[in-house]
């Protein structure tokens, strides 16, 4: 459904996105993960049109999409939340919400003037759905509350919430589960699964959780560096050598204080894993 | 020779006026860009705390001069800036206590501070002509000239004149100092740089230990002494005149926003950039032409615009530099 | 009583109260964990010990002395950092700057502490000339924290330190957080990572709707099915 | 009973230097009618300042309604711009059937505007001062002049009408560019004149607006030595901040001769101002014109009293000078008739405008000296 | 209808705005008591269209959040309106330079346009000097058509006329043309300015404010630069003083009422002004109100908040930023054109952005921005104030004054007496910002 080729995005001489090339198919639920500047978020903004990319292109279902403005993205299906949460602060909850759907006929301002019944019926209808979206996202309570009196957390729900008011072909999710509580998390998990499967939505996810990524994404794709590093399923990608080197990590060495890790352990671990680990031991060990 | 003669016509009414009143203008835009960026507002008062200062200077030059004293072949205002900028940096103190402090205490919009200024900008206008009066006001003492036109004849034996003024060679000479100054504090002070950490995000640099008031404090005084200075050079090499500095505003943010708001490098090319624009578009070049083409003298002044579109002109230039460069010519900030 | 002591901490931002009878405490060399869903004032919570919000009932003691009527800055001098959950670096100074600023009260050399926190988040090495705000961001979250590890605080606040970073800088982090507790140092922090950070925590709070809901030490609260169900995703 | 007078000027704005000069002209003229107790068998006059901020049509107009409206006067001196002035007639005094004396508005345009008998003007149209400047000029054996007017209705229509006369005469003007007064840099300016180049340089403009700035300029670029200053630019300042540096420039202004204004700045000068400054004289004429038409007409009706301006202007009878306002009241009220001369030797003619003589001046050893009045 | 939903929201609650609007009433019958009906009808009349104009404003910066430091640019180009529609055409201007100057014009569009096509079109190199062959042959094209032209209309009777002059069309048609030229001049900047940051828009609009000042006070063939035009005549159905004045009908309906004929018929005229203006100004408030109160006004305020995500769920926020930035600018010419036919003149130099652009902008936050009635209460106001304090300055001096021994500084005192309207101004605006930050009638 989407693919990018060869995208390169520089900002001044450093490049952020560096000959990426990947593919999402449709109906799936693909997980992108990578190191922290990886290029992850760079890659979503230069297909969601918030940055030109310097380089390469991006095409929908066989359509050219490169450069379009977020705007006409949006009305072709493609919906994408921030890594940092983007509400609308004094708009209510709600109108947060029925802002969303495009086209709708309050608002030309012909209407606003001479359409009033036409604005009425509609306005009826948005005011269903979001009340749905809300309860769905267990925030109904929070309706009447101006978005930017929200916690960081329920930010997110809203940003999700908001995807959920139009019929989207596709969505990115920009670490929706960063800051969220988890057992939230599994319900924005479970929405998202159900979004997928009953209204066909296909997901494009960046997260750092991998219990979560490995519950729900299939295929996953890393990336370091701006390239793409690896690609498959998340059980295969786990156990890739470069990707627990460069990602994954082996977990906490100083877990000492919980459990009883030898020190022998943890020089064994090193040995394992040169670069980054070594250095950051080094970091410890002063 | 007629080429010398044209480089000298076009230093002499093109290079050497832009280039004074560039310095001015970036001084001026320096202290809108400080306010801006640590403060986050468009102080429109600034050209008449500019006013303010000059005022004062003033005040205190006519002073000076009354007991006899003076600085050599060096304006007496020289002498009186330092006083100057003691008492302007303390009116600005006092204008954040009275009035900006509760602002901030509030955390209101920088639309709402814009208008607090322009509040303030009216009382301070009203200030400065109670103080001084409306009329135009020369106190530029010393020596008038470093070259004058009738010496420069005499020794060249051109045909055109150059001269250089020494308010002329005090602005660019004292503009330099100031801004080097700026950087060194603003980059290498722990002061100074408590001041960026400030401007970029206000509860982190609480959370830092760094003191607000003590970083709004400063702003402030740095900002009456730029004004001052900026308004007193500006007096100096033209004349004082409180209105003047009222209409100086439109060019100041013009300069400061060309450049990229925010930014003090930014805020020192746009002020010459809007001196060259200004001078140079609508200057009439027939004189230059006639010399540099032999047997040609052209009907017309070969001139791109009439100065009535001076401002126009220089307008026009800074929404072509933000059409083709958006981020101002170097990067600003943007709260 | 514990080194910082903050009791029945009751108030929040308008008519409405975030925060009620909260209770957190830390000892020296303890690390507390505060969970619980979104929204139910952890943050809140964390302001309130820093003095950023004004409480209308209860009091915070750091060490023993009063600190209720202290501003933020003066909490500072006293000993305290605090990574905020956003917001948390300043956009237009390079990383190196960031650091200095987080060594502002200190009047002694930082050049080694910001080799350790260099060595510790390599990548901000790199990219020390950088402005913060063009980071990405994980590596911003970890100039947040290497900003306020540079104070050498008596009592680190961290408010989701590892939102974002990717779980190998996750586990470096927790490590140092570890280690800096063990020099004497109590943290404070909150975290939605709940099961690895209650893994390593002293104790554990969860928070619901402001109220303490659980208090134990991390492993118990680990052991809690219930606490596991619901506020720990199963 | 009490008189009022409304003194319409531009205290704030680009020209509110020269407004308290004028201010004190007319205040003196009232003062010296009210202490005489002569006009009207006792009346007192009471001057009311307004502030017609010279560019501002709408707070000029604003405050012209207020003057008539609410502070009930019987005549207005003012205004002072011709743009403010013009503003002034046609909303206010024209609806109400006020008097408006003008000191200063010299537009060409308002000779021509219809004002039912309202409106009058102690200063010359500058149709007839750009004629004089053209022929002085022209005089010098100077054929070529390159010329700068302060950018509104007073300086474009000076420039227009000496640039219309002194070509149709067989001068050459190599530019005639504005300048904008309170502007502080006029390098860009300067630069463009210098280039057009002449013989001479026309500064019509005002001598403490962009006009000292235009020729601060020219002088320290060395680009022109010689000068010509219509009415706007003569004034001490101009000696006090040029002095010897603009020896052999010349110029002229609407001023008489005589007696009357001699007078006059001796009276100026015992009251502790400067009554030589722009139009101060002609502000002293206004205000005595209109207190002398009331008695009269004797009547403060400005409907009645405006049909006398022009007898008591224009004489014939006995001149009255600055300080005779007695005297003159008398005169009047013993039937006989009067001409006032004033400070500025006032004729009015056609509509009701000063026929104007002018004072040719010139600038020797640093000082400002009459050559010839014509 | 509104008023009740903002009193509501507002922090004094229900009564809040039908209580200010009243305290405004009060002001100007007071003013109509003390200082007489013709002043207050003045006041009140340039209230309303200073209100107008804060409404425009507005719209921009309280509905869209973009900031145009240019109302004072849009107000003389609405001011042109009357001069070209309403007054007579000057005879023979036409056919003297008329068709050279819309020659003139074409040149310069096609030559623009041309320009824009081939930066468009051609890549490399040869764009930039094709574009710049083209711009430069079309300026001096331009100029070779503009010149002689100009000459030749300035040289018809200069005095009285050499300019164009009008269409003689009745004054009212110059209303909606007024609020064209401003919209016309407005989707210009904002194709150009909107889009790229926000200050931009306000540096590009003061830019623009002085150009079109600039061109309206040197392009004498358009409306005779700074020589001003006189005597535009009235829109319908104003009268004029005089031809009441001479009415005998007039004159005895006054006279049985007991009111002299004069003051009868100067207060008419005002009466007659302020109907028309009462009209316009319920006729914006309604079109406003209808559109904030419903999901147009909600998508503004979302993209007002946060412009990235509203992109990013589909609006398209360039297109409407330049909506309504044409719109809010039409209203303020609308309010230029108004104005002009209410001052019966056209005098360009009178535009200053003090009074144009910033006592608007104050009007704007002092009434509350975003909110229709609180731009209609503030442009009163303000207003009211900005006139009063010319009066009040004095009278504050004296008691400041009095004091004081006579003497050269008393006197000092006394004579500055005409700039405490800057300081009455100031301390105004700073009372209300400092006890009402968010204007007087918030927005909910
Ligand atoms: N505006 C910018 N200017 C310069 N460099 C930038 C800019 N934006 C991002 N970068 C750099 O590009 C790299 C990729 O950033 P990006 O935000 O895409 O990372 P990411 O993969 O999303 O990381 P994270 O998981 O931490 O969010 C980073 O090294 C960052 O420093
Ligand atoms: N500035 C504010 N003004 C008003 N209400 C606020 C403000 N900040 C937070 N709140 C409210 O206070 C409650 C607690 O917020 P807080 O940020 O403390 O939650 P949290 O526990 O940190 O949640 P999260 O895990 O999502 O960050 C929320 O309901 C939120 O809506
Ligand atoms: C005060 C003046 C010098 C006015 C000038 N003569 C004018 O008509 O505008
Ligand atoms: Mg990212
Ligand atoms: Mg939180």
């Amino acid at each position: 459904m989407i693919r990018v080729e060869n995208l390169v995005k520089s900002f001044g001489g450093f490049r952020a996105v560096d000959d990426a090339s990947l593919c999402i198919e449709t109906g799936s639920i693909t997980g992108l993960i990578g190191p922290n500047g990886a290029g992850k978020s760079t890659l979503f903004n230069v297909i969601a049109g918030v940055h030109e990319p310097t380089a390469g292109r991006v095409t929908m279902d066989g359509e050219d999409i490169t450069g379009l403005k977020p705007h006409e993205l949006f009305h072709k299906g493609l919906l994408r939340t921030f890594q940092i949460a983007h509400e609308f602060p004094s708009l209510t909850v709600r109108e947060n919400l029925m802002m969303v759907p495009p086209d709708q006929p309050g608002e030309t301002l012909w209407n606003t003037w001479f359409g009033r019944r036409k604005i009425r019926d509609s306005e009826a209808e948005l005011l269903k759905k979001a009340d749905e979206v809300l309860d769905f996202l267990t925030i109904s309570h929070l309706r009447d509350e101006k978005a930017g009196n929200l916690s960081g957390g329920q930010k997110k729900l809203l940003e999700l919430g908001r995807t959920m008011m139009v019929e989207a072909k596709i969505v990115f999710l920009d670490e929706v589960g960063a800051g969220v509580n988890r057992t939230l998390l599994n319900t924005i998990g479970d929405a998202i699964v159900r979004l997928n499967k009953e209204r066909g939505y296909t997901f494009c996810v960046i997260e750092h959780d991998m219990d979560f990524i490995g519950r729900l994404c299939d295929p996953v794709i890393v990336m370091a560096e701006g390239r793409v590093l690896a690609q498959g399923s998340a059980d295969h990608i786990m156990e890739n050598e470069a990707v627990i080197e460069a990602y994954l990590g082996t977990g906490l060495k100083n877990k000492v204080k919980a459990e009883e890790v030898t020190e022998d352990a943890l020089h064994e671990d090193h040995g394992a894993q040169p670069g980054l680990g070594d250095e950051a031991g080094k970091g410890t060990a002063q | 020779m007629d080429f010398l003669n044209a480089l000298v016509a076009i230093t002499n009414y093109v290079i050497i006026p832009a280039t004074a009143y560039g310095a001015q203008l970036a001084l001026g835009a320096l202290g809108v860009t400080l306010v801006y960026s640590i403060l986050r507002f468009s102080n429109f008062a600034h050209g008449d705390t500019m006013a303010f200062g000059t005022g004062v200077v003033i005040l205190i030059t006519w002073g000076f001069q009354a007991m006899g004293i003076s600085f050599g072949p060096l304006p007496t205002a020289l002498l009186a800036l330092p006083f100057g900028i003691v008492i302007t940096s303390a009116l600005m103190l006092g204008t954040d206590k009275v009035v900006y402090q509760y602002y901030r205490k509030v955390k209101a919009a920088p639309v709402v501070m814009v208008m607090v200024s322009v509040g303030v900008m009216f009382i301070m206008n009203a200030l400065t002509r109670f103080l001084i009066g409306v009329d135009q006001i020369n106190f530029a003492d010393g020596a008038r000239f470093v070259i004058n036109a009738r010496q420069w004849r005499e020794m060249t034996g051109m045909s055109e004149p150059l001269t250089l003024r020494s308010t002329q060679v005090i602005t660019v000479v004292t503009a330099i100092l100031v801004v080097w100054a700026l950087f060194w504090f603003l980059g290498r002070t722990r002061t100074g740089k408590s001041m960026r950490a400030f401007s970029d995000n206000e509860d982190l640099a609480l959370l830092s230990g760094i003191d607000p008031n003590r970083v709004v404090a400063v702003t402030w005084i740095i900002t009456g002494a730029l004004a001052t200075i900026a308004g007193t050079l500006y007096g100096l090499d033209k004349s004082f005149k409180a209105f003047t500095y009222f209409q100086l505003l439109l060019p100041i943010f013009a300069s400061a926003i060309v450049g990229g708001i925010g930014n003090p490098v930014g805020a020192i090319a746009g002020g010459f950039v809007i001196s060259f624009s200004e001078v140079g578009l609508t200057y009439a070049w027939k004189k230059v032409v006639t010399y540099l083409i032999p047997n040609w003298e052209p009907d017309g002044l070969v001139q791109l615009l009439s100065t009535d579109y001076k401002y126009a002109v220089s307008f026009t230039i800074l929404i072509l530099v933000l059409i083709f460069k958006p981020t101002g010519l170097f990067k600003g900030k943007i709260v | 009583m514990s080194y910082l002591d903050a009791r029945d901490m009751t108030g929040g931002y308008g008519k409405a109260d975030i925060l009620n009878s909260c209770t957190l405490t830390v000892d020296k060399g303890e690390i507390a964990v505060i969970v619980g869903p979104n929204g139910a004032g952890k943050s809140t919570a964390m302001k309130a010990v820093f003095g950023m919000l004004n409480l209308r009932e209860g009091r915070v003691t750091l060490d023993g002395v009063d600190i209720t009527a202290l501003s933020p800055q003066d909490r500072v001098k006293k000993g305290m950092g605090f990574v905020p959950q956003v917001n948390n670096v300043f956009p237009t100074m390079s990383v190196e700057e960031n650091l200095e600023m987080g060594a502002f009260i200190r009047d002694d050399d930082f050049k080694v502490a910001m080799e350790q926190v260099f060595t510790l988040f390599p990548i901000l090495k790199d990219k020390r000339r950088q402005n913060a705000g063009e980071l990405s961001g994980g590596q911003r979250q970890q100039v947040a924290v290497g900003r306020a590890l540079m104070t050498q605080p008596k009592l680190l606040m961290l408010d989701e330190p590892t939102a974002g970073v990717s779980p190998i800088v996750m586990d470096e982090l927790f490590d140092r957080i570890i280690e800096v507790a063990r020099t004497g140092i109590s943290i404070l922090m909150v975290e939605q990572n709940a099961r690895q950070a209650l893994e390593i925590a002293d104790k554990g709070y969860v928070l619901v709707q402001g109220e303490n809901k659980y208090t134990d030490t991390g492993k118990a609260l680990m052991a809690d099915p219930e606490v596991r169900r619901t506020f720990l995703g199963g | 009973d009490d008189v009022k007078m409304g003194v319409l000027l531009g205290f704030t704005g680009p020209l509110e230097s020269l407004a308290p000069g004028m201010a004190k002209g007319a205040e003196m003229a009232i003062k010296e009618v009210s202490e005489s107790g002569k006009l009207l068998g006792g009346d007192t006059v009471t001057p009311i300042e307004a502030d017609s901020t010279c560019v501002d049509a709408a707070a000029a107009t604003a405050a012209g309604e207020t003057l008539v409206t609410s502070d009930k006067v019987s005549g207005i001196v003012g205004a002072m711009c011709s743009g403010a002035t013009t503003a002034v007639l046609q909303n206010v005094a024209m609806a109400n059937g006020m008097v408006m004396i003008s000191p200063s508005a010299t537009s060409p345009a308002l000779t021509t505007l219809p004002d039912d008998g309202l409106f009058f003007r102690t200063a010359p149209s500058d149709a007839r001062q750009g004629d004089v400047m053209a022929d002085e000029i022209l005089e010098k054996g100077i054929k070529s002049v390159a010329v700068t007017y302060t950018n509104n209705d007073y300086g474009k229509g000076l420039a227009d009408s000496f640039e219309k006369a002194y070509e149709a005469k067989g001068g050459k003007v190599t530019i005639s560019a504005a300048h904008e007064d309170g502007k502080g840099d006029y390098s860009a300016e300067v630069g463009s004149l210098a280039s057009a180049g002449g013989d001479a340089l026309v500064i019509a403009g005002y001598v403490d607006q962009g006009g000292s700035g235009i020729l601060r300029g020219a002088l320290d670029t060395g680009a022109f030595s010689k000068f010509v200053f219509p009415d706007g630019m003569v004034s001490q300042t101009l000696q006090d901040n040029f002095g010897s540096e603009i020896n052999g420039s010349f110029g002229q202004l609407p001023d008489s001769a005589g007696q009357g204004m001699q007078t006059y700045l001796g009276m100026a000068k015992a009251a502790g101002y400067d009554g030589s400054s722009a139009y101060s004289g002609g502000s002293y004429d206004a205000a005595a014109l209109i207190m002398l038409a009331m008695e009269a007409a004797n009547s403060t009706d400005p409907k009645v009293y405006k049909d006398k301006i022009m007898d008591i202007a224009n004489g014939p009878g006995e001149k009255i000078y600055p300080g005779e306002l007695a005297k003159g009241l008398e005169l009047i009220k013993e039937g006989k008739p009067i001409d006032y001369e004033g400070a500025t030797a006032i004729k009015l003619i056609g509509n009701g405008e000063a026929a104007g003589t002018f004072r040719e001046i010139e600038i020797k050893d640093g000082k400002i000296e009459t050559v010839k009045y014509r | 209808m509104s008023t009740a939903r903002q009193a509501d929201a507002a922090a004094g609650g229900r009564l809040r705005a039908p209580l200010f609007f009243a305290l405004m009433a009060g002001l100007i019958v007071l003013e109509g008591m003390t200082s007489g009906w013709n002043s207050a009808l003045g006041i009140l009349n340039m209230g309303l269209l200073s209100a107008i104009m804060a409404l425009g404003v507005n719209m921009q910066w309280g509905y869209a959040g973009l900031f145009n430091a240019g109302a004072m640019g849009f107000v003389a180009l609405g001011g042109l309106a009357p001069v070209l529609i309403s007054m007579p055409p000057t005879p023979g201007a036409f056919k003297a330079g008329g068709f050279g100057i819309l020659a003139a014009f074409a040149v310069a569009a096609i030559a623009v346009i041309g320009a824009v096509w081939l930066y468009r079109t051609l890549r490399g190199k040869l764009r930039g000097l094709a574009v710049a062959a083209v711009l430069i042959v079309g300026f001096f094209t331009f100029r070779w058509l503009f010149d002689p032209a100009v000459d030749a209309i300035e040289a018809i009777n200069p005095s009285a006329a050499g300019n164009l002059g009008g269409l003689g069309l009745p004054t009212l048609v110059s209303w909606p043309v007024g609020a064209l030229l401003a919209a016309g001049a407005a989707w210009l900047v904002g194709k150009i300015a909107l889009g790229l940051r926000s200050d931009y828009l306000a540096i590009a609009t003061l830019g623009i404010a002085e150009i079109v000042v600039a061109v309206l006070k040197n392009e004498q063939w358009l409306d005779r630069g700074v020589l001003n035009v006189n005597g535009i005549p009235r829109p319908w159905p104003v009268p004029y003083e005089i031809d009441l004045q001479n009415s005998h009908a007039f004159v005895t309906k006054m006279q049985a009422w007991g009111i002299d004929p004069t003051l009868g018929s100067t207060i008419t005229v005002k009466l007659a002004f302020l109907l028309l203006f009462v009209i316009v100004i319920f006729a914006l408030i309604w079109l406003t109100e209808m559109s904030l109160r419903s999901p147009w006004g909600r998508m503004m305020r979302a993209i007002r908040d946060n412009e990235v995500s509203a992109a990013a769920m589909g609006k398209n926020v360039t297109r409407r930023h330049l909506q309504i930035f044409v719109l809010g600018s039409a209203v303020i010419g609308l309010a230029g054109a108004m104005m002009i036919s209410l001052d019966g003149q056209m005098t360009p130099s009178s535009y200053n952005p003090l009074r144009y652009t910033f006592i608007v902008l104050v009007m704007v936050i002092v009434g509350g921005s975003g909110s229709n009635w609180g731009s209609i209460l503030g442009g009163v106001l303000i207003w009211y104030v900005w006139v009063k304090a010319g009066d009040w300055g004095p009278d504050m001096m004296a008691i400041l004054a009095s004091p004081f021994p006579a003497g050269p500084f008393k006197e000092h005192m006394i004579d500055s007496a005409a700039h405490m309207r800057m300081l009455v101004m100031g301390i105004i605006l700073l009372g209300v910002l400092r006890f009402s930050p968010r204007g007087l009638l918030p927005e909910k």
